[in-house]
């Protein structure tokens, strides 16, 4: 099969996880999502990576992980506090920042 | 050009430096403040008149001229030089501010008046010194537009005036000033900015016709004037056009024209009489006067397309304002409408692109300075006796105050311009000069004299005549000071009526110059009657 | 199952294009892709959060297999690990101090969000899929010296060796500490940044010193919670055992001798009754010997005449500490002490 | 200083005589040179006496008199050296300051004396003078009697620089200063509201009058070049037909507006607010006559055109029938007066409507009316002295045996008014009837017609006036209905020497100077030079006219003999035909005037108001609202919730996507 199939993958996962963002409410599944989404950006570097023969797309790849590792830390510790103040950890009830 | 002493520099720098001074003094020392700005006013007049008697009449255009450079970019020098209409206004600009600051002279003092119309504390009245620092700040702007040859120099203090305006009007008015502060300074902000973008447009097209000299453009208006007369500067008349309008629309605002007129009687119902006066007497004659020297010279073609336009809409003004003076309950305001008549008469006079037509509306802003002066500082004397500015509340004056009744029927007598005082001549030249150009328009512009005499008439009649209503009994009569204030207004408002021969001279040459420079001449009389008498009527200069 | 990492299927190494992946490589590649795709839509639309964060990890699992299939050993071996091994409980584990059993409504508030979401959602979708599919990809270079499609040059040197030997941690590493060296160096303080924000938004001050022992006590005692020790378990009971609840004098159990979790679990025995009624019969026998003697009855019958403050004579035994009660309290009805009693001992737990 | 004001070139123009149009004047020599004193004289009391203040009250009205009556001298000198300069050295020319000078716009400050002129000078101080002295009595206890006079000087001022101005903005210049005097002396009595009203409404009328000079004098500019008396008056100005309509038709609102002709005659009657010396020397003798001058002046340009003429004969016609019906109405004896000389007015003005042939006769009506209407109104003045300021002649009666001397002089003033033979009003006024048949053709017919029933209503009015004032019961005695409690009768008493000295010099005017001018036509050969005379052919012989004239006058009379010698006046006026209520509310020329301009405009001006502050202010406030409001709507879509901005996000980044996919595509 042409590798190429990977990269409608990563698009499709991509696009789950984006549609995940804005249809779910809890802010932890709301997180999940963008995790789907990095993940789907990762394999589609590693194609890439292996489309062009060399290794830059897979260390990317890696950078990425590592990003996507901190900010799910500091993401959940913000559920955290909002959830200990709060008792909800629903994206919608935080939304003082508005008009 | 004279010798090497920087006459208006001096002119210009005096009040300034007075400003500068009067905001030095002392917190405590009020009357010392009050002293030093007369003093200052004062010093402004003699210069003023040494100016004037150094002016010969029929010398060239220009005199006094000074010429440094500012911004080497931009082209801009420091040029200042006055003609005949010039030396005029400063004359009146400078024989103003001494009056004003005596007839304001414990206006600052009175506690503020709030917005519920309740009055403030006594113990913390307004800083007199702002008051008077800002009041020759302004002078020395308006000094500085009448004299500036320089469009960039002209437009930089034109802009300039609207900052201590605001803080007059703004801090010393009545209940509602604020709102008619804010809505002074956005009305004439808007003007300025159309300006900038035709300064702009003017810049760039001298910079084609490389005026400046090395591909750069210039804003000198000798210069560009002298490029526009040659045809070496000859811009497309849409570019003229729009760049016309652009001066125009600015020009337009500050000397309100009918559409554009909304915010003076505002400014002129909330600021204290003085201010009132500072701003229709001097700062708007800088929007009439820079009409007869940017707009006309600049963009002549412009000018003769335009001139039936803005003459309808200043013939509207004159009935406009009369009539809406004749309605008004609140005597400030009324004073105001009438301004916006005047105005709507010099606008005319000066687009009627007559000789008679410019010479009267210049004399005109400068009689119209006076008459003004004195009806809005006697009713200012009036109101600030009786504490209310609604007509209704006045009734009989005439009985109680005759001297304060006698100066104000003066005042309104010059408004309506009577034969004897100076503004008939004025606007007798306006209105023949108007008449020789657009008779239609002439003859309605002579229906204002009627509804002039009736909004004086009907004021003086509900303020001063009949029994004496309550509460009218207490205003006691003019106090030396402010006899000080009215004497010489309406012993100008006198002689310049039996005798305007003087400013007249000094006015025309300038006059035909603009003249000339629109490429128009008086429509000659239809039937001349060769003289037949021996008699040649006058001796003097033809 | 996984595939070896060179995808060779064997044949003397040609500089040619990678054009046909391997077969195992294709069946592998659709039977996990579907898995993922269930994966990823399982974590959109599954109900409680715990079978959300499940569905992902499945998903990330397919994909780090996806990176081993291409030749990414090192990339699948850390998604698995790292990844999906520590991300993800760290999800379970927020989700656990969230509140695990939180079942949320599919139902949506904000008006039109939906629509919009999916419309857009597949309007991007297609989009991105056009996109790729007219991208001119060429064919892959592979790691079996194909030449890439951009027409980059090979990598040379000994990072080119190191691909063509497919020793993909060497080559991983040779090229993040030699060209990527600065970003490497940044993405470690990231870490540490991220490590410590965490620490600072995740802890809470102490709003009010802590108590000291000394402080608990008094608190106790003025509110008269608990003041005498509590009964033993087994004072009357019959058993010691953990899930077996205290019996309070009157027969009742004690709610306090029951713990939390195995309330919550539904673990605690029944205790019969039987006992309880025994020990009621030897106390009244005991009071019928003592009036044949013509003893003194002793002080509890005088209490349940009057209703003296001292006495108390609560039904249950408990200890009243009604003595330092302040005066309004003391007034009130009976009911009214035992509840608040038991109120402030059932609030304890 | 009057030497070296007089301008440089001379010259004498040698008059061709007689019969030469139009104006040549000579530079004023020798005693002409003394021409602006009479103007300076009063302009210098009226200065003093209003500067002056208080410290001037003690001998205030004497310095007022005193100025009155040199400037009369002056001019009686003038008269004497005018008299035996030979005919062409009769008009001249004093050039004083040039006043404007823009381009070709050239106006000078110079006085024209001429026969003309001459006739004003004298009119105006001799009356003046004489009512001077008149108000030193009548005004004897009104505290601010210096301002009284100060205001007399200042329209003695202005009306003589009317007379004497040799340019037309000049002769304006004069025009407003009598309509600012006569403004300030009806509303002397400031703290009278009805006083006030009354002098507004005669200085708005007068400035429409004055808009018509103003346009005048533009025409005159824009197509002459010049506006002078020496240029417009040469007899050689030619211009198209329609011009010189224009001019006249203009100068003729100038004159109605200030002579109280037809469209502009309501002020007259308000006018009587003021003070009977005012009355009777600005609303009788001198004011109301500056119409009549002004046409008289301006011969040249009205005999240019024709249909002008008629125009102003229409204009008298209508006015004399106007101010005789309204005056057999009025029970107020001033309103009266000025009724009749609204009347009279009409005379003059048809007279110089008629061209050459009339103009002279109404100069020679106008100075013999100066004489008896003056004497009439302070015979008026001098009555309600008496009857401590009663107006109401129903509240007169039998007043003759109680002022004997005031009956007197009324009486005269009475007959010489109505046209007894012999006295001035019979010469006069029978050589306008004259006239006016003389001018031929059916216009001739109407106009004389009108004049001759016109003399029979004046007959009747001042009958009328007569007997109810001098005859009759003493309706004085009983009070009044609803008169107030402290109503005392009132005790008639004879006027003062000062105020019946001046009273008796005008009823010796009223009955000679007509005689005097007659005699061998001394005055139409006075004024022929100025004017022009021809005598014009008169269907009827002149004693014809004279007779039919004498007829209506004494039919006249016996009707109003008949209505209120033989029957009982009644004390409260009846009801009487709707032609007599008309009459009282002067043929409600009010009403009209409110109805057709001022109500529209206090609409207009209340309409104006709303829209200057809800239109153009309301649209700049919209302006603002609007903004305000499209900024707080556009605010709304910033919700607060996460998940819409990540849909933004989301939405925008797809656009992107696409974006470069279609730039991509195409």
């Amino acid at each position: 099969m042409n590798p190429a199939n990977y990269l409608y993958l990563a698009a499709l996962l991509f696009t789950v996880g984006a549609a995940g963002v804005l249809l779910r409410r809890n802010a932890i599944v709301v997180f999940m999502c963008v995790e789907l989404m990095l993940n789907a950006t990762n394999l589609a570097f590693v194609t890439f990576a292996r489309m062009h023969g060399n290794y830059d797309g897979q260390v990317i790849a890696f950078f990425t992980m590592v990003v996507a590792a901190a900010e799910v830390v500091v993401g959940l510790s913000i559920i955290i506090a909002i959830f200990r103040s709060r008792r909800t950890a629903s994206v919608d009830d935080a939304n003082l920042m508005k008009w | 050009m004279s010798g090497n002493f920087p006459w208006l520099t001096v002119l210009a720098a005096v009040p300034f430096a007075g400003a500068l001074l009067v905001a030095a003094v002392p917190a405590g020392k009020r009357a010392l403040a009050k002293n030093v700005a007369l003093l200052v006013t004062l010093v402004e007049l003699a210069l003023a008149i040494a100016v004037t008697v150094k002016f010969s009449p029929n010398g060239d255009r220009f005199q006094l001229t000074e010429n440094h450079t500012w911004i080497k970019q931009f082209g801009v020098h420091w040029a200042l030089g006055v003609d005949g209409i010039g030396v005029v206004l400063i004359l009146l600009t400078a024989v103003l501010m001494p009056v004003l600051v005596l007839a304001s002279w414990n206006d600052a003092d009175a506690p503020q008046v709030r917005m519920d119309g309740t009055v403030g504390d006594t113990a913390a009245p307004r800083s007199t010194h702002a008051f008077f620092a800002l009041m020759l700040a302004v002078e020395a702007m308006v000094v500085v537009s009448f004299a500036a040859t320089d469009i960039f120099v002209f437009y930089v203090f034109f802009e300039a005036m609207l900052i201590p305006m605001y803080f007059l009007i703004g801090g010393f008015g009545g209940a509602q000033r604020s709102y008619a502060a804010v809505k002074f300074l956005l009305y004439n902000l808007l003007g300025g900015l159309v300006m900038l973008a035709a300064v702009v447009a003017l810049y760039v097209a001298t910079a084609d016709a490389d005026l400046g000299g090395a591909g750069q453009g210039t804003f000198d208006l000798m210069r560009i004037t002298q490029a526009v007369g040659t045809g070496e500067l000859n811009l497309n008349p849409t570019a003229e056009k729009a760049m016309f309008l652009g001066f125009m629309f600015a020009f337009a605002v500050k000397a309100p024209l009918w559409p554009f007129h909304t915010w003076l009687p505002d400014t002129m119902t909330e600021a204290t009489p003085g201010i009132a006066v500072l701003v229709t007497a001097m700062v708007d004659k800088v929007g009439t006067f820079a009409m007869l020297r940017y707009c006309l010279a600049l963009f002549p073609n412009a000018s003769k397309t335009f001139a039936p336009l803005v003459v309808t809409l200043a013939i509207i003004g004159i009935i406009y304002g009369a009539l809406l003076a004749v309605g008004q309950t609140d005597i400030k305001r009324l004073i105001a409408y009438t301004s916006i008549s005047h105005f709507g008469f010099i606008i005319v006079g000066i687009f009627a692109l007559t000789s008679q037509g410019q010479s009267g509306a210049t004399l005109y802003m400068v009689n119209h300075g006076f008459s003004t002066a004195a009806l809005l500082l006697v009713a200012g004397f009036l109101i600030s006796r009786r504490g209310s500015k609604t007509i209704a509340d006045f009734g009989g004056v005439q009985k109680v105050a005759p001297l304060l009744a006698g100066t104000f029927l003066v005042a309104g007598l010059a408004t309506l311009s009577l034969p004897g005082l100076a503004p008939f001549v004025s606007e007798f030249l306006v209105l023949v000069g108007t008449f020789s150009r657009y008779q239609a328009a002439g003859i309605v512009a002579t229906f204002g004299i009627i509804l002039a005499a009736l909004y004086v008439l009907v004021l003086y009649q509900r303020t001063m005549t009949g029994p004496v209503k309550a509460g009218v009994e207490k205003i006691r009569d003019l106090n030396v000071r402010e006899l000080v204030v009215v004497a010489p207004l309406i012993a100008l408002l006198l002689v310049l009526g039996v005798y305007p021969k003087p400013v007249l001279d000094v006015v025309n040459p300038a006059v035909d110059d603009t003249l000339s420079q629109v490429e128009k001449t008086d429509p000659a009389p239809s039937h001349p009657i060769e003289q037949v008498a021996a008699v040649t009527p006058l001796g003097g200069n033809k | 199952m996984s595939m070896s990492a060179d995808g060779v299927a064997g044949g003397v190494v040609l500089a040619e294009q990678l054009t046909r992946t391997s077969t195992g490589e294709a069946v592998q590649f659709w039977i996990l892709a579907a898995v993922a795709l269930l994966g990823a839509l399982g974590t959109v639309f599954m109900k409680k959060a715990v079978h959300s964060a499940l569905c992902l990890a499945s998903t990330m699992v397919c994909l780090a297999l996806f990176y081993m299939a291409q030749g990414a050993v090192f990339l699948g071996i850390v998604q698995i690990v790292v990844y999906t091994g520590a991300v993800m409980m760290l999800f379970l584990f927020v989700l656990m101090l969230v509140g695990v059993s939180s079942v949320d409504s599919l139902k949506e508030t904000l008006r039109g969000q939906r629509v919009a979401a999916v419309a857009v959602g597949l309007g991007f979708g297609i989009l991105l899929v056009a996109g790729i599919a007219n991208a001119s990809l060429g064919s892959f270079a592979g790691y079996s010296g194909g030449t890439s499609p951009s027409g980059a040059p090979a990598p040379s040197g000994t990072e080119g060796e190191l691909i063509a030997q497919n020793r993909n941690v060497e080559g991983l590493a040779h090229i993040i500490f030699t060209r990527y060296i600065w970003a490497f160096e940044i993405t470690s303080a990231l870490l540490i940044t991220a490590a410590l924000g965490a620490m600072v938004l995740a802890h809470r001050e102490r709003l009010t010193p802590r108590k000291t022992q000394r402080e608990l006590s008094e608190a106790r005692v003025r509110e008269n919670i608990n003041l005498a020790p509590l009964p033993a378990p087994g004072v009357y009971a019959r058993h010691n055992a953990v899930d077996i609840p205290a019996l309070l004098p009157d027969g009742s159990i004690s709610e306090l001798s029951v713990n939390q979790t195995l309330r919550a679990r539904g673990q605690v025995r029944d205790v019969s009754r039987e006992p309880v009624h025994r020990v009621a019969e030897l106390e009244e026998s005991g009071e019928v010997w003592m009036e044949q003697r013509g003893d003194v009855p002793t002080a509890r019958h005088e209490g349940e005449e009057g209703g003296e403050p001292t006495e108390g004579g609560a039904p249950d035994g408990e200890p009243d500490g009604a003595a330092d009660q302040d005066p309004d309290e003391a007034g009130t009805p009976h009911g009214d002490s035992v509840a608040a009693g038991a109120g402030s001992k059932e609030s304890r737990s | 200083m009057t030497q070296t004001l007089v301008s440089a070139a001379s010259g004498a123009l040698l008059a061709t005589g007689e019969g030469g149009p139009g104006l040549h004047s000579v530079p004023a020599t020798g005693v002409f040179d003394a021409t602006w004193l009479v103007i300076a004289l009063p302009l210098l009391g009226a200065a003093v006496l209003l500067l002056g203040g208080r410290r001037t009250n003690r001998f205030g009205h004497w310095l007022g008199t005193l100025l009155a009556v040199g400037s009369f001298f002056v001019g009686l000198a003038l008269f004497s050296a005018m008299l035996d300069a030979s005919d062409a050295d009769r008009s001249v020319n004093q050039h004083l300051w040039d006043w404007v000078s823009v381009g070709s716009f050239q106006a000078e400050v110079g006085l024209h004396l001429d026969q003309l002129s001459m006739v004003f000078v004298l009119l105006i101080t001799g009356v003046g003078s004489l009512i001077h002295i008149y108000s030193i009595g009548y005004m004897e206890h009104d505290e601010n009697r210096r301002r009284f006079f100060a205001y007399l000087n200042l329209f003695l001022a202005s009306m003589l620089l009317l007379v004497l101005a040799n340019n037309y903005l000049l002769l304006y210049v004069g025009w407003e200063g009598v309509g600012l005097a006569s403004y300030l002396l009806i509303g002397f009595w400031q703290h009278k509201p009805s006083a006030a009203t009354a002098a507004k409404k005669a200085f708005l009328m007068n400035r429409v009058g004055d808009l018509g000079l103003a346009v005048a004098i533009f025409l005159m500019f824009t197509t002459f070049g010049t506006f002078s008396f020496d240029q417009v008056l040469s007899g050689n100005a030619q211009a198209s037909g329609g011009t010189f309509t224009g001019i006249d038709l203009m100068l003729l609102l100038a004159a109605c507006g200030k002579s109280a002709q037809f469209p502009l005659q309501a002020w007259l009657g308000d006018a009587m607010e003021g003070p009977t010396p005012v009355s009777a020397l600005i609303h009788a003798a001198t004011m109301v006559t500056a119409g009549v001058y002004l046409i008289t002046r301006s011969a040249e340009l009205f005999n240019a055109s024709p249909d002008a003429q008629l125009v102003v004969t229409i204009v008298g016609a209508i006015t004399v029938l106007f101010g005789a019906i309204v005056g057999c109405a009025k029970d107020d004896i001033k309103k009266a007066l000025a009724a009749s000389t609204m009347s009279q007015i009409g005379y003059m003005i048809l007279a110089a409507g008629l061209g050459p042939i009339g103009y002279a006769f109404a100069i020679m009506h106008l100075v013999t009316h100066g004489f008896f209407k003056a004497g009439l109104f302070l015979g008026a003045g001098s009555v309600m002295h008496g009857m401590n300021d009663e107006v109401d002649m129903r509240r007169y009666g039998g007043l003759r045996k109680y002022m004997p001397i005031t009956f007197v002089t009324f009486g005269l003033g009475y007959l010489a008014i109505i046209g007894f033979p012999l006295l001035s009003g019979y010469f006069s006024k029978d050589k306008i009837i004259e006239a006016a048949f003389a001018k031929g053709g059916t216009s001739g017919y109407v106009l004389g017609s009108v004049t001759l029933v016109a003399a029979g209503l004046t007959a009747y009015y001042m009958t009328r006036v007569m007997l109810m004032t001098f005859f009759g019961r003493e309706r004085w005695k009983e009070a009044p209905v609803g008169a107030p409690a402290d109503w005392h009768e009132p005790h008639p008493h004879e006027s003062p020497k000062s105020m019946t000295l001046p009273m008796i010099v005008l009823a010796f005017g009223s009955v000679f100077a007509g005689g005097l001018f007659v005699l061998h036509d001394s005055f139409v050969n006075w004024l022929t030079p100025v004017t022009g005379f021809s005598e014009g052919d008169s269907p009827f012989s002149e004693y014809a006219v004279t007779g039919m004239a004498v007829a209506m006058v004494a039919l006249g009379a016996l009707v109003a003999y008949v209505q209120y010698a033989r029957r009982e006046v009644p004390a409260v006026a009846p009801q009487g035909s709707f032609i007599t209520v008309a009459a009282r509310k002067d043929l409600y020329q009010d009403a009209v005037n409110e109805g057709l301009v001022m109500r529209p405009g206090q609409y207009l001006t209340r309409m104006l108001v709303w829209l200057d502050l809800r239109g153009i202010d309301g649209f700049v406030g919209g302006l603002a609202a609007f903004i305000g409001g499209t900024s707080s709507r556009v605010r709304k879509v910033q919700t607060g919730f996460a998940r819409s901005y990540a849909l933004s996000m989301f939405g925008g980044t797809a656009l992107v996507v696409a974006a470069t996919l279609m730039a991509r595509m195409a």
